[in-house]
């Protein structure tokens, strides 16, 4: 065994920038970039040793990915059994993760110091993205579920940080408001899966937990409640923390508001990593799920796969591009649950486990692309909204390749690197679940249209007026474009399933030409739909449009998701829980109180009377008194 | 003399310096001093005490001293410290120190301001260490009295009506508890002739059922009052909104915890048989505070206001772990006053400096202050996400520790319990992040808050005090768990026996 | 029998003595020069206290009509302090012009009343309880009608002694059916005779509500609140707790030793009335303006929560009792020297009137909230310890229903004595009191109530030593 | 001498005087006439007295002193309280003890 | 009916009669009269008790002090002609009420009591055993309640001149 040690340093390096440059940032200035770009850059550097050293040198023995535990120290002892512990798993996952998490982040950095050169509070950008990128390190490299909980909550708040990081925009801090609380929402769920695992497995450790021998799933076959086993429940639990982090339906409502962050942190957290957390928890516990629950498995098949179906039709419709791109992500890691969904343990059964980090993979580097992409084109246009833009192709040139190369990747077009991840998917899809195959095939051309549509629309179409001529970023943007862009072709390349597979075995993975040609062919179409439509200004979108006038509506509206989530905590958490609370609170509970004092107040004014200053009414209360007390004294307390 | 009885000499000391002072220069800074020095006695006493355990002491309580005050009534003046009174002093040294710096502004009768303030933090003190249950009571009520004039003098809004019911109830409370401590007192030793307050002595035998469920309740309700235990809470909305900031912050902090620790080492402690045969019914009550104060406080407009609805729900989280009986509960609970003393003393502390500065808690005066008090706006987040449960601040551990712990018990009933409670942790997120987003974000919607300044020194000492405890123990939970379930053996037993 | 043993009556004899030098004196004195009496006075009765504190064995005298013990010793003792306290509170307002061609008398009265509370606390028989009884009475009345220049004055003059002569007549009437049930009026007699018969607990209730006239027990007790507003405050602050002291102190011997085998009996017209009396004393205490009215019921209620020591029957019990008494002459003598204080030099005996009181005179008003919590049994005063051991022995006895009753009326008073010291400390006021310096005698008083309020509490010793004394049922 | 009538009689006539005079106690509005019944009460209690002692304990002469006494405290009482009528008199000018109620509530 | 017994009825219906009318005439100083007549009539029964020396004692301390007393106040204070307002029916019938309920219960509870006559044999009371009796300080010994009672009257007496004494001008 090799000694891990150092990769301690790619978790403490960003914590260590956060800590420096959130307490001391403003004395750095724009020096502060640099630094966060250069800690992270050793990181990124570390990361890919770690890589390196995992999978070439020591991981695989005997044919086998071996978890190790670089580090390992108890944080909290909870019971006997139950103890939270702090510490670096790395598998075969656990190193892809961090591999994919330090590039975008190292990318995103970097573009970062271009992008964000004049905001203020620049010092404080680097700072959360620091944070974040710590956060999500610790989530993937945590050895035990609790461990995960823990960076998994950070992770949530370092994006209610940055989406709210121009505090100043009311529709920020709302968007950063809805995205922690509806991910909030989505953890218990994910807290309450913890404490029945937990409690069924008596452990938290992800080792124990994964263990196909081990004690842990076997309690599989214990109690069941409702039809379902205690443990499914518990894993569906666990998935709705999952669902909630990867913005799955119906839990997805906050990932288009949260574009209102900078766009490098959309391409960061609400592209390329932080939304991908859930598929890697459902990764991270697979075997358990395979083997112990396989309802709770079809739960995330079938969820993933209406989310991505569902986010398709809405990208469709939209004009905001980040949105586009946001219902896009939500879209393709659709496809990502569905490959876990269709998935079973162990060798060539795992192909969907195996397609569904592969597609994690590349998604991370086109995503992250295209985020980029579409922060530089903001950067020049100063807008949003596509309707203002087109035409961009010629003053943005590299944006235009580079974004291109990331829709074409998208689109699944043969030999880029989402053609050979989306493709396994679909194939493990289509010997497991005809149905979700079929729309998932359906999603692909869908996913090709409304990508060119954007395309399209932006580098083409007709030119608007602009204010002032667009013009290329600086070197700090383009340079990761350009990275990302030689990423995202090259990705597919990889041979993934020699290096991650659901039982850590090596196998082979073949295409099979009878699914490949069908989803280019869908892919195709699309593309060539949207070059109808929009290569050059036409009524046809508008035409189409009104032809669905009704479905067309409820899609733009995205299916009035939000109104109904507005209505419940607004109208019901708000009116018909909070205030009645409250109003109980202070009424009923504390009116009791001042009741009794009021009673008090009251009984005393009455019986004053009493003390009237006539001496004879005293003598007479003396009296009555003195025989009430005989009368009370002699008969009602029978000796 | 014994180590503990310095931590109500040292308060004593500084109150009688205080009456010779001169100007609120003087007082402040002798309560500074004093209050400081206390904070060191503190950490010494950790360190003494982690040595003691450390060099094999196995004794149930250690530092262990008893001296005879009413021999026929067998009432003693004993003191002794485990690991969860360690623990709770060192919480109230902290807080109290902060909210010395807290009120350096304090220039109305600041002596009797500090003079007050100090006599209420020796009570507390008093309380922690001692093991006799008539002293218990005495520096019960002793701190809890200087409440009235703390709030009525120096509070603000409706303060007398406010102070008054603050300590009407509280008293009220307190009448329960006399009623219960006397129970406990002549069943302290049946057959035998020797009554005794000593709690040790107490928990060796079995006080008779019948007597048990006589005073169970009463007490755990006596100490519930002060622990805000649904529906005896509504002194602590009105008490936090109209206390100075340092009350607020010391109540809040530690006066509300005397409630759930006097649950735990009187109720519990003495009548586990009762604690288990009527656990059930408080358990409710409890997990109705947990649930209800945090919908309470999403509804309310004053800053205090929310705090002490939060608190509320936090302060009911205590008792609903200690009422799940195991270990890991009871270990939780400490963590959860411990977490929550701090935090809501630095809320109170932070409200405090916001109000001083704006002159408003309505949160919907104000908004966007990041941009113009920066410093405590970002620890209101800090403190903010201590009361949501980030981890890595003291409030997670606490969180997660009871809700794990609360899971481990089989029956049906608890685990409903358990998840309703649980579910508070959305809606307080709810509420924290409502008021951080109306109240430090969006633009600045009241001019005159246009020129606003940052936190002074003080401010920052008093602040930062508290965030550094916070997070400590939020980083490193371990060492605290450790020595708190380290002392739970005892309780544990009698409750494990009591099956 | 022989010299010596009429020692016994040390107590009695040395006042006697001091009140016959002061008639004397008065007759030596020759006019304006009146007022020198008063530091004379003082001090031979500063003498007499603390010859009362010397040893003394127990015994009886006169064929049983006089006793004594060690218990009886120390009532007597605590009634000394209160009323020595008193006399120096009294000095001040003693030199008043109008009252000054009275001083003598002031004492005489005074003096004789205390002669006879310890006759009475001593006595053996019912005659010489009932001599004992007037004698604390009358001199007494008169001392209320002493301002007689105040309509107020006179009206409480008429009400305590009219009441008092109604109360003692029913008494008496209850005392002749005990004598004609048991044939004896010897205290040691009727204890043996005694046997629950209804005729017997029918004169046991005409004879308690004679008791309990004097302690201001309701439903006897109307005529406290008029007679305690009505009185100068030095006769105030005696009736409240000397009179009321010393009818407790019998009151609670002659339960434990008369009337022992009727025990369950008075036990239920004890708790029937205690709490009534703490709940109606509470009730009307709320709501008073005038201090001394306010005080008074203050009293009534603290009259309730005496009964609950007493009610358990158990020497714990009697111990409290004369405990509490003790720190209640403390507690309520503090209350009422600032009171006075306050109203010698302003005329001014409102709660409305000390709105701001802590800001102009800071050392009255802490002196007055430190009284007002000893009497709400706020720690760590002495009133703490002496409602905790009251309400000690009454769990004692299994009563704890009366005790949860108990302390649910202490949150009331705490309420009423908050809203004095919300009065001095919160309350802002256009026209305050003014800052003024007391004179030397009425310092003194407070500064002996402030000792004794601080420490009695805190030094067990005091209630160890009472408690060597006590005996139960 | 005591024969033929029993003692329940004296018992029931001081009785009857003694509810009388509280009776009157209760009406009379002239403070005198409020004292008076006073006197009536104590008179009753002495007739219980005497006849207790003749009948019941005739041997000691306990009840016989009690009454001497009893006779000799109103009369004290009496005397107090006439004094106190009096000043009462010059101070309302009245002596109708409805009028004597200055202080209340 | 015995000479002893007529003299009881006698009696006893001067008491009560007079009683009712000394607490009820609207006259004072007939009010005063009729409480003459009662307590002559108490003397009356001390003496049918062969309690010679107490009827003395009633008849000059009390019929012939303190009704003096009264009647001389009752000068100082009132007009003679002076007839009292009628009281109010309420007043009278509460206060009638409750001394009867109370007259009722303490006349049931008496008669229900079984007075046991000792035999023992009657003291003699001449005034020499009187006289010894009250100065003697044994069992059964009254001089300290003799002494006891002279502070009381001293007290009264200075009492009286508290409230009587004048401020000298």
């Amino acid at each position: 065994m090799s000694n891990f040690n150092y990769t301690l340093f790619i978790v403490l390096i960003p914590l260590a920038m956060f800590l420096l440059l959130g307490l001391q940032g403003h004395k750095f200035k724009k020096l502060s970039g640099i630094l966060g770009t250069t800690g992270l850059g050793i990181a990124w550097i570390l990361s890919l040793i770690t890589a390196y050293q995992y999978f070439f040198v020591y991981g695989n023995v005997g044919g086998v990915f071996k978890p190790m535990l670089a580090y390992n120290s108890v944080w909290l002892q909870m019971t006997e059994t139950l103890h939270i512990d702090m510490g670096i798993l790395l598998d075969p996952i656990s190193v892809m993760m961090l591999v994919v998490i330090t590039t975008v982040s190292f990318m995103v950095h970097i573009y970062s110091n271009g992008y964000m050169k004049d905001e203020q509070g620049f010092a404080r950008f680097f700072a959360f993205l620091s944070l974040f990128t710590f956060s999500m390190l610790g989530l993937v490299i945590a050895t035990n579920i609790f461990q995960m909980y823990i960076f998994w909550e950070l992770v949530g708040v370092s994006s209610y940080l940055l989406i709210g990081y121009y505090y100043q925009k009311p529709s920020a801090v709302s968007a950063s408001k809805k995205a922690f609380i509806v991910t909030r929402f989505a953890d218990l769920g994910f807290l309450i899966g913890i404490l029945l695992l937990s409690f069924n497995t008596k452990t938290f450790d992800f080792i124990s937990l994964t263990d196909i021998h081990g004690p842990a799933i076997a309690c599989g076959a214990g109690a069941s409640f409702l039809g379902l086993s205690v443990m499914t429940w518990s894993l569906i639990f666990v998935f709705m923390g999952g669902a909630g982090k990867s913005a799955m339906f119906p839990l997805h409502i906050w990932l288009p508001d949260a574009m209102e962050g900078p766009t490098p942190v959309s391409a960061l957290i609400h592209a390329a990593t932080m939304v991908v957390a859930g598929v890697y928890l459902v990764a991270r516990l697979f075997p358990v799920y395979a083997i112990s629950a396989p309802q709770g498995l079809e739960v995330v098949g079938y969820v993933g796969c209406f989310s991505s179906l569902f986010a398709a039709v809405i990208a469709c419709t939209q004009y905001d591009i980040k949105r586009v791109l946001a219902y896009s992500t939500m879209s393709q890691i659709g496809y990502m649950m569905v490959g876990l969904g269709v998935s079973h343990y162990g060798g060539e059964e795992g192909l969907g486990f195996m397609a569904s980090m592969f597609h994690l993979f590349t998604h991370a580097m086109f995503k992250a692309l295209l985020f980029l992409g579409a922060g530089a084109i903001i950067h020049a246009v100063h807008t949003n909204e596509m309707t203002e833009m087109g035409g961009l192709r010629k003053y943005l040139p590299i944006t235009h390749i580079t974004f291109l190369i990331a829709c074409l990747t998208i689109a699944g077009i043969p030999l880029l690197s989402a053609f050979f991840s989306k493709d396994e998917i679909l194939t493990a899809a289509f010997h497991n679940n005809k149905l979700i195959f079929f729309v998932q095939l359906f999603v692909a051309g869908l996913t090709a249209f409304y990508m060119f549509r954007l395309y399209f629309r932006v580098f083409w179409n007709k030119e608007p007026h602009y204010h002032h001529t667009p013009h290329e970023s600086p070197l700090t943007m383009t340079i990761p474009l350009m990275f990302l862009a030689v990423c995202s072709i090259f990705a597919g390349y990889i041979p993934f399933s020699q290096f991650v597979t659901s039982d850590s075995k090596p196998f082979e993975s073949v295409m099979e030409m009878g699914i490949a040609i069908p989803s280019v062919v869908v892919g195709l179409f699309g593309i060539l739909i949207a070059f109808v439509m929009y290569k050059k200004e036409t009524t046809l979108p508008d035409r189409i449009s009104t032809g669905f006038s009704f479905f067309y509506k409820w899609a733009f509206h995205k299916f009035y998701f939000d109104e109904l989530y507005l209505f419940v905590t607004k109208k019901i958490i708000f009116r018909f829980i909070s205030r009645p609370v409250a109003w109980f609170d202070r009424h009923i509970v504390d009116g009791t109180m001042n009741g009794i004092s009021a009673v008090t107040n009251y009984v005393s004014f009455q019986i004053r009377g009493f003390q009237s200053g006539q001496l004879q009414q005293y003598a007479y209360v003396f009296v009555s008194g003195l025989v009430g007390l005989a009368l009370v004294i002699l008969y009602a307390f029978v000796k | 003399m014994n180590i503990l009885s310095l931590f109500v000499i040292i308060p004593l000391i500084t109150m009688f310096s205080l009456m010779l002072t001169k100007g609120f220069k003087q007082a402040r800074l002798v309560a500074a001093i004093g209050m400081g020095i206390q904070l060191i006695m503190a950490v010494v006493l950790v360190f003494m005490y982690l040595h003691e355990r450390n060099t094999g002491n196995t004794q149930e309580m250690v530092f262990y001293d008893s001296s005879m005050w009413f021999p026929s009534l067998n009432i003693t003046y004993t003191v002794g410290v485990d690991g969860i009174a360690v623990a709770m002093i060192m919480l109230t040294a902290i807080v109290v120190f902060a909210g010395i710096f807290a009120s350096w502004d304090v220039q109305f009768l600041t002596k009797e301001f500090f003079i007050s303030l100090i006599l209420l933090a020796s009570g507390v003190f008093g309380f922690f260490i001692c093991l006799d249950l008539f002293t218990m009571f005495l520096f019960y009520e002793v701190a809890v009295i200087p409440m009235y004039l703390l709030i009525g003098l120096w509070g603000s809004g409706p303060k007398e009506y406010s102070a008054m019911k603050l300590t009407l109830m509280l008293m009220g409370g307190s009448a329960l508890l006399l009623v219960g401590l006397l129970g406990i007192y002549f069943n302290s030793n049946p057959g035998g002739t020797q009554l005794t307050f000593n709690i040790l002595s107490i928990s060796k035998i079995v006080i008779p059922m019948s007597a048990q469920h006589l005073f169970f309740p009463l007490t755990f309700v006596g100490f519930g009052v002060l622990g805000a235990m649904f529906p005896l809470h509504t002194w602590s909305p009105d008490g936090h909104a109209s206390a100075p900031t340092a009350v607020s912050m010391l109540h809040a902090g530690v006066l509300m915890k005397l409630g759930g620790y006097g649950c735990f080492r009187v109720a519990m402690f003495l009548m586990p048989q009762a604690a288990h045969e009527m656990g059930w019914i408080f358990l409710i009550l409890t997990t109705i505070s947990v649930v209800y104060g945090a919908f309470g406080a999403i509804a309310q407009k004053d800053l205090k206001y929310i705090n002490a609805y939060s608190s509320v729900s936090h302060c009911g989280l205590v008792l609903f772990a200690l009422l799940m009986m195991n270990k890991t509960t009871m270990d939780g609970a400490i963590i959860q006053m411990i977490s929550h003393g701090l935090m809501t003393a630095l809320f109170f502390a932070l409200i405090g400096m916001i109000y001083g500065r704006t002159h408003t808690r309505l949160i919907n005066e104000m908004g966007g202050l990041m941009k113009v008090i920066p410093f405590l706006a970002v620890v209101y987040v800090i403190a903010g996400l201590a009361s949501l449960g980030l981890p890595g601040l003291s409030g997670f551990v606490a969180e997660m520790t009871i809700f794990v712990g609360s899971f481990q018990h089989p029956d049906i009933f608890h685990r409903i319990c358990t998840i309703t409670a649980c579910a508070s942790i959305v809606i307080t997120a709810v509420y924290i992040l409502r008021v951080v987003g109306i109240l430090l974000f969006g633009p600045i919607n009241n001019e005159h808050h246009l020129h606003l300044t940052d936190a002074k020194w003080y401010e920052k000492t008093s602040t930062v005090t508290l965030v550094l405890a916070i997070a400590g123990i939020g980083l490193a939970p371990l060492w605290l768990s450790n020595m708190i379930g380290d002392s739970l053996g005892p309780i544990m037993t009698q409750l494990s026996n009591a099956f | 029998m022989g010299l010596e043993q009429y020692l016994l009556m040390r107590h009695e004899l040395v006042l006697t003595l001091i009140t016959l030098i002061i008639l004397i004196a008065e007759l030596c004195i020759k006019g304006d020069n009146s007022r020198k009496i008063r530091p004379f006075a003082i001090i031979l009765f500063f003498i007499a206290t603390v010859v009362g504190f010397l040893p003394l064995g127990e015994g009886s005298l006169f064929g049983g009509m006089f006793q004594t013990n060690g218990m009886i010793l120390i009532m007597k003792n605590v009634l000394n302090i209160g009323v020595l306290i008193i006399f120096i509170q009294s000095y001040t307002w003693l030199g008043n012009e109008e009252n000054k061609i009275k001083v003598s008398e002031f004492f005489l009265l005074m003096l004789s009343t205390l002669i006879g509370m310890d006759f009475m606390i001593s006595s053996g028989d019912f005659l010489m309880f009932y001599i004992g009884l007037e004698l604390a009475t009358i001199p007494i009345a008169s001392l209320a009608a002493y301002e007689r220049t105040k309509t107020k004055s006179a009206e409480a003059g008429i009400k305590l002694i009219l009441s008092s002569a109604l109360s003692s007549g029913i008494m008496l009437y209850g005392i002749s059916m005990l004598y004609g049930t048991t044939g004896s009026i010897y205290f040691s007699e009727v204890a043996k005779s005694l046997h629950s018969s209804n005729l017997q607990t029918l004169a046991f209730i005409f004879f308690f509500s004679g008791m309990a006239f004097k302690i201001s027990i309701v439903p006897f007790h109307l005529w406290t609140a008029d007679v305690y507003e009505g009185a100068p405050i030095s006769v105030t602050s005696y009736l409240s707790v000397i009179s009321k002291g010393a009818a407790v102190f019998i009151f609670v011997i002659m339960l434990f030793t008369v009337f022992r085998a009727m025990t369950a009996m008075w036990q239920d017209v004890l708790y029937i009335t205690s709490v009534l009396t703490m709940t109606i004393g509470n009730l009307f205490a709320m709501r008073q303006k005038n201090l001394k009215r306010f005080l008074a019921f203050s009293s009534i209620s603290q009259a309730g929560f005496i009964f609950l020591g007493m009610i358990g029957g158990n020497e714990l019990g009697m111990t409290s009792v004369v405990y509490f008494m003790l720190i209640y002459i403390f507690s309520n003598l503090g209350a009422f020297g600032v009171v006075s204080a306050i109203a010698n030099r302003t005329g001014k005996e409102n709660r409305d009137d000390y709105d701001g009181l802590y800001l102009t005179n800071p050392k009255l008003s802490l002196l007055m909230m430190i009284a007002l919590f000893s009497l709400a049994g706020i720690p760590p005063v002495a009133g703490f310890f002496g409602k905790f051991f009251l309400f000690t022995a009454a769990a004692k006895g299994g009563f704890y229903m009366l005790v949860l009753i108990g302390v649910l009326n202490t949150i009331i008073s705490l309420y009423y004595y908050l809203l004095v010291v919300k009065a001095m400390f919160i309350n802002k006021s256009e026209t305050p009191i003014q800052y003024f310096k007391s004179d030397g005698y009425t310092r003194l008083g407070l500064i002996i109530c402030f000792a004794g309020i601080v420490f009695t509490g805190l030094f067990s010793f005091v209630f160890e030593y009472i408690r060597v004394y006590a005996f139960g049922v | 001498m005591t024969e033929g009538t029993p003692l329940t009689y004296f018992l029931i006539l001081g009785t009857i005087m003694f509810f009388i005079g509280i009776y009157g106690f209760l009406t009379r509005r002239n403070l005198i006439t409020i004292l008076m019944s006073v006197e009536l009460i104590l008179n009753s209690v002495n007739i219980n007295f005497v006849a207790f002692n003749k009948y019941l304990y005739p041997d000691k002469l306990q009840g016989h002193f009690f009454t001497l006494f009893i006779i000799a405290v109103a009369a004290a009482e009496a005397a107090v309280a006439i004094a106190i009528i009096i000043n009462i008199y010059r101070n309302f000018n009245s002596i109708n003890v409805e009028d004597a109620d200055e202080m209340k509530y | 009916m015995s000479g002893n017994q007529f003299m009881f009825y006698l009696f006893g219906a001067v008491i009560v009669i007079f009683s009712i009318l000394a607490v009820t005439s609207r006259k004072i100083l007939r009010a005063a009269v009729f409480l003459l007549f009662v307590l002559i009539a108490t003397s009356g029964l001390y003496f049918m008790l062969n309690y010679q020396f107490l009827a003395a004692v009633q008849l000059t301390l009390y019929a012939g002090g303190i009704v003096v007393l009264i009647i001389f106040s009752i000068l100082l204070t009132s007009h003679i002609s002076e007839k009292f307002e009628p009281i109010k029916p309420q007043k009278s019938i509460f206060s009638a009420l409750a001394a009867i309920i109370g007259a009722v219960l303490c006349i049931i509870t008496l008669l229900d009591y079984n007075f046991k006559a000792g035999n023992a044999i009657a003291a003699d009371l001449d005034m020499t055993v009187i006289g010894k009796a009250l100065l003697s300080y044994k069992y059964d010994g009254y001089i300290l309640p003799f002494e006891v009672i002279s502070i009381l009257l001293l007290a009264a007496m200075i009492a009286s001149i508290v409230i009587a004494k004048k401020i000298k001008k």
